[in-house]
């Protein structure tokens, strides 16, 4: 994925950008940059869910996110995308069917590789804070997307919680598949890590 | 055949469902809506109740009609406040075959009680037998023609985050014209004229609704897309 | 301390009134019992067939009785939540939601009952008259306050809030009572009256007052059994527990045979 | 004067009434929905609509009681989602005088709005002139009132986390005694009578719940404190 | 303010507890513990939101939160109590109503502060995640409590925004205040902190 002079602007004033990087099979984008840099619209740009309004944003796998089986975006935002009022379980099983997910696993054993065996049957609104974002990641981990879109995916997290991420992270890396996410600079990566600092806002 | 788009937006109609079960307030408000109208009148009225009967038919249909627009508004800013609208836009499923599956669910959990109760309605407020088929039939269409409606403003509402626009300005004018075919049917029937034409419309209005509804509503929600 | 707070606390601790419960519940329901079999007997044998509504009259004899029952127990699930709150007497939990089912029931019965009786005296079950559907009001507020009592895990917090809903709904009660005067209704004004006299023959009289002291009477002891079963299920961890239900384990009748 | 108790009930009543502003659709949709329904009334009633008048109080008064159900259970719903309640109930200020600035405010938004339109429901159930005044009286009163108890229901639902109970079906047998001395005194006037006890009954349940509404819905939200 | 044997247990189970501790004036406690472990649910016994259901907690100032004019309790939790669609202006007004305030700066200053110059009438759900953190801290700068309450104050914010926080913390103690936070050990935190970790749950 090749980014050019990419930027985003929303009612003129421009948020961030122009931003150029290359994102390849295998690859991992750290993005960086102060509270309000624009982080979190690159993403959603990146994802296809906000159109670019400068520069090109090229990926080998067609426009991001539209077409009906195009090889999918994965996303981890600062909401989980989950339903408080649904169990771990049917939050998860929800989630395989919208984005694929591999057929090895069942999902309770997903949600044990998160650590979350025994609340599988819990009501969302029940778990903590961590436990939340911890089903996303198990929803995450079973995608099978090509480009993972991470926002701040340490927060929340345990020490064990954040080494499951970075294991998570080379997983993807290994099969070929390309990381994006944004950090604030307190998290380890790894050293190969592609990094693009946005201009500080705020 | 997860990830298949039927596969996707089975479970999403599966999802809307178990919400709809975990929520149960939200869901049966419309029905409670309608029962409690018939239970209320004859306590507004005292003894005039009698005099309601003739025409309470009627009367019950527009309100438990109308009690469908309830909370309409809010079926997609959930999905939006806590991200899960972004995982639909996302996963690269066809937006349209998504929305139709949450209308259908919608009608389901919403519509179809309406439609189930009604003769219960009619017979609580005195509606001669004869015009019970007609009010089942009106209900039945008009409140698929309407829980459509409704979730093509509920998203131009979400894509229109910061301009504040009002749901139910959107929904009535469009809502209007269903109530008035519906309701329109049952007086027919009750002052024994023939109701086929005001069916037929509600009819029709179904028809255009089906496909046209669930493409406007994913073209709306691809707005913020730009 | 309020004398009735103290009363309540020396009665109300959970292994006294468990005793006393046990102890006192057979007697009632058999005073009930044959408090009930002598009213039934006037009621539905000695006395005489209305002239005018023939022998669907009887039904007077179950439908008023608990048509009172309905509202005292409605009252008394009022005052112990009262007291639950004020004073956060836990016995008085218990009581007021022990009770609630009980009404609810008793409720139903008055609706099933008139609506039967509807049938032969004004040619319909039911009509939309204010006495009518403010009974009918009335079973929606026990179910709604079930409702709640069973929509919060933690059993004291739900009862609390339970109490608090019996609380608002109390208002409820003077309009079913006086409905009768409030509105024209099709039913019965008020024929039985505590002072003065009352309208309605002895012979008619006597029977039902009997049925009335014998379903409150059975009100108190189902009462003390349900208090019972929930007393043993909250303090299940708790020693006196054991001890009670090691007793218990003899004799032939376990506190769950007593919630009938 | 931050901190005080007064000060900081000003400060939720103004908080209140901004969010209505910025979110007019959940504010209007009552009083929208109310007009509506009284609106269709004649329509759906067609050549019977002349039968409405004498029982047009009643009517009015089930729509306006309908009307003010509309988004009840999501007062406190909203606060508990976004950790806002969180807030008040760590603030320290007494949580009584809080929760009647909410009541206040909702009045305001949604309860104020009905009594002026009431001419408008009034002209369009044709409802005879001369009883407009004694329809707009007890609106106000018994809006009132219901605003209260609506409050104190939505604060118990939220003490139930997993809201498995039905906020209308906690309301509506509380409304009742309500709604039947609202619509009897208009109906009294109607039937030439004097509407003076149920307007007196009125103003004492607003006599009674001023005080007591508030303490029960701050013991109802305390709930969660155990 | 002391806890000692302090528990909570939801129908039953025990969520976390026994601990026991001390926290002094200008005293600062980091409570550790795995995902799900009962951190914020400790905060929420603290601020007294639940009512502990084993041991005591003995405050000086008065049973906490509850009182009207008690000395006040301050708490920043996962969620930051804010409406999203307000401005920051007004959801920092509402709040200074709510829990008093220093009269010594304007409620801009205050957004100022935090970083936040320019964005006082933006409505919050305009503004990015550690924007709107930064509001909550705003609040919390000004609130005059004795106690403060952070359920992971860190996250979500920049290198700048966490010096902030520990400014923000180190001022209240000078103050002679209490804090008590919750962390995932990955906060950088001053030596003097007394810790107490919640026996691992997940
Ligand atoms: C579903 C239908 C009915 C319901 C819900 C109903 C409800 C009630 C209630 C709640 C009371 C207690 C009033 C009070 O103590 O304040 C009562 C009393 C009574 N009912 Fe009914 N009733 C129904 C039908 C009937 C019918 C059909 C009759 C006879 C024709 C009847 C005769 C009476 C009598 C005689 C009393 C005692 C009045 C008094 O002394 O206070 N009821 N009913
Ligand atoms: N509202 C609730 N109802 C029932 N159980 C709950 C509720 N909130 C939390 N729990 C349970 O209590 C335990 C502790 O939750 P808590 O939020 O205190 O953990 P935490 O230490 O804050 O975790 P995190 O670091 O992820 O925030 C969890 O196991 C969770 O399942
Ligand atoms: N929905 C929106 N409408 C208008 N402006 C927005 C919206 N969301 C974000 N912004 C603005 O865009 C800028 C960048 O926001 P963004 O969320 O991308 O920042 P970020 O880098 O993710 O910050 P953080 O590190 O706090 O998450 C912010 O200044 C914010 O004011
Ligand atoms: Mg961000
Ligand atoms: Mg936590």
């Amino acid at each position: 994925m090749t980014a050019r002079d990419l930027g985003f602007a929303r009612t003129g004033e421009t948020i961030f950008g122009p931003v150029t990087f290359v994102l390849r099979a295998g690859g991992l984008l750290a993005i960086g940059g102060a509270n309000g840099a624009g982080k979190t619209t690159l993403l959603h740009v990146l994802a296809g869910l906000l159109a670019p309004s400068m520069g090109t944003l090229a990926t080998e796998f067609g426009e991001v996110g539209h077409a009906p089986g195009s090889s999918r975006v994965a996303l981890v935002g600062h909401h989980n995308g989950l339903k408080l009022d649904l169990s771990a379980r049917a939050n998860l099983r929800f989630r395989e069917a919208l984005h694929g997910a591999e057929e090895s696993q069942t999902v309770d054993k997903a949600l044990a590789h998160v650590g979350l065996a025994g609340y599988e049957s819990l009501a969302l609104r029940e778990l903590s804070a961590g436990q939340r974002r911890r089903v996303a990641l198990a929803a995450l981990a079973r995608s099978r997307a090509t480009l993972w879109l991470l926002d701040e995916p340490f927060a929340n997290l345990d020490a064990e919680g954040r080494s499951l991420v970075s294991t998570l992270i080379a997983a993807q890396r290994e099969r070929g598949g390309m990381v994006a996410l944004t950090t604030h600079g307190a998290d380890v990566l790894p050293a190969d890590t592609t990094h693009c600092r946005l201009g500080a806002a705020t | 055949m997860t990830g298949t788009p039927v596969g996707a937006a089975a479970a999403l109609f599966r999802r809307d469902l178990q919400l709809a079960v975990r929520r149960p307030d939200d869901a049966l408000q419309p029905l409670l809506f309608a029962v409690i109208v018939a239970a209320l009148f004859p306590f507004a009225l005292g003894a005039d109740a009698t005099r309601l009967a003739p025409i309470a038919g009627g009367v019950a249909w527009v309100v438990a009609l109308l009690s469908l627009l309830i909370g309409l508004d809010a079926v997609y800013r959930g999905d939006e406040e806590d991200g899960s609208l972004d995982q639909l836009l996302v996963s690269g499923q066809p937006l349209a075959l998504l929305c139709a599956a949450r209308m259908l669910a919608h009608w389901l959990v919403v519509g179809l009680p309406l439609v189930l109760v009604a003769p219960v309605l009619a017979r609580l407020l005195g509606m001669p037998p004869n015009a019970w088929p007609v009010a089942i039939a009106s209900l039945s269409l008009g409140t698929g023609v309407l829980v459509a409606i409704g979730h093509v403003c509920a998203a131009l509402a979400v894509a229109a985050k910061r301009s504040v626009i009002l749901v139910p300005l959107l929904v009535l004018p469009l809502a209007v014209p269903v109530l008035i075919f519906g309701a329109g049917a049952v007086q027919a029937t009750l002052s024994g004229l023939s109701p086929t034409v005001p069916l037929l419309m509600l009819a029709a209005g179904l028809a255009l609704a089906i496909p046209l509804a669930p493409l406007a509503c994913a073209a709306a929600l691809r707005l913020n897309a730009g | 301390m309020h004398p009735l707070v103290r009363w309540f606390h020396r009665f109300g601790s959970p292994p006294t009134f468990y005793r006393w419960a046990g102890a006192a519940q057979p007697w009632l329901f058999a005073a009930a019992l044959l408090l009930g079999a002598v009213g039934l007997y006037f009621g539905l044998v000695v006395a005489p067939a209305d002239y005018l509504q023939g022998e669907s009259v009887r039904i007077l004899y179950i439908h008023v009785p608990s048509a009172w029952m309905s509202l005292f127990a409605y009252l008394f699930v009022a005052v112990n939540a009262f007291v639950a709150l004020v004073w956060r007497i836990r016995i008085s939990e218990i009581l007021a939601m022990a009770a609630v089912p009980i009404g609810a029931m008793f409720t139903a019965v008055t609706l099933a009952s008139g609506a039967l009786w509807g049938r032969p005296t004004w040619g319909t079950y039911w009509q939309w008259d204010a006495r009518l559907t403010s009974e009918l009001v009335l079973l929606f507020l026990y179910i709604g306050i079930l409702a709640l009592y069973h929509a919060i895990e933690d059993r004291r917090r739900a009862a609390r809030a339970a109490g608090l809903l019996a609380l608002v709904g109390v208002v409820n009660l003077p309009v079913i009572h006086y409905s009768v005067r409030w509105w024209s209704t099709l039913h019965q004004g008020e024929s039985v009256k505590l002072f003065g006299e009352s309208s309605m023959h002895s012979s008619m009289l006597w029977p039902l007052l009997l049925m009335a002291a014998a379903t409150h009477i059975w009100f108190f002891a189902s009462l003390a059994g349900r208090a019972r079963l929930a007393l043993l299920e909250a303090d299940s961890d708790k020693a006196w527990v054991r001890e009670a239900l090691k007793q218990s384990l003899p004799d032939a009748s376990p506190p769950h045979g007593a919630s009938a």
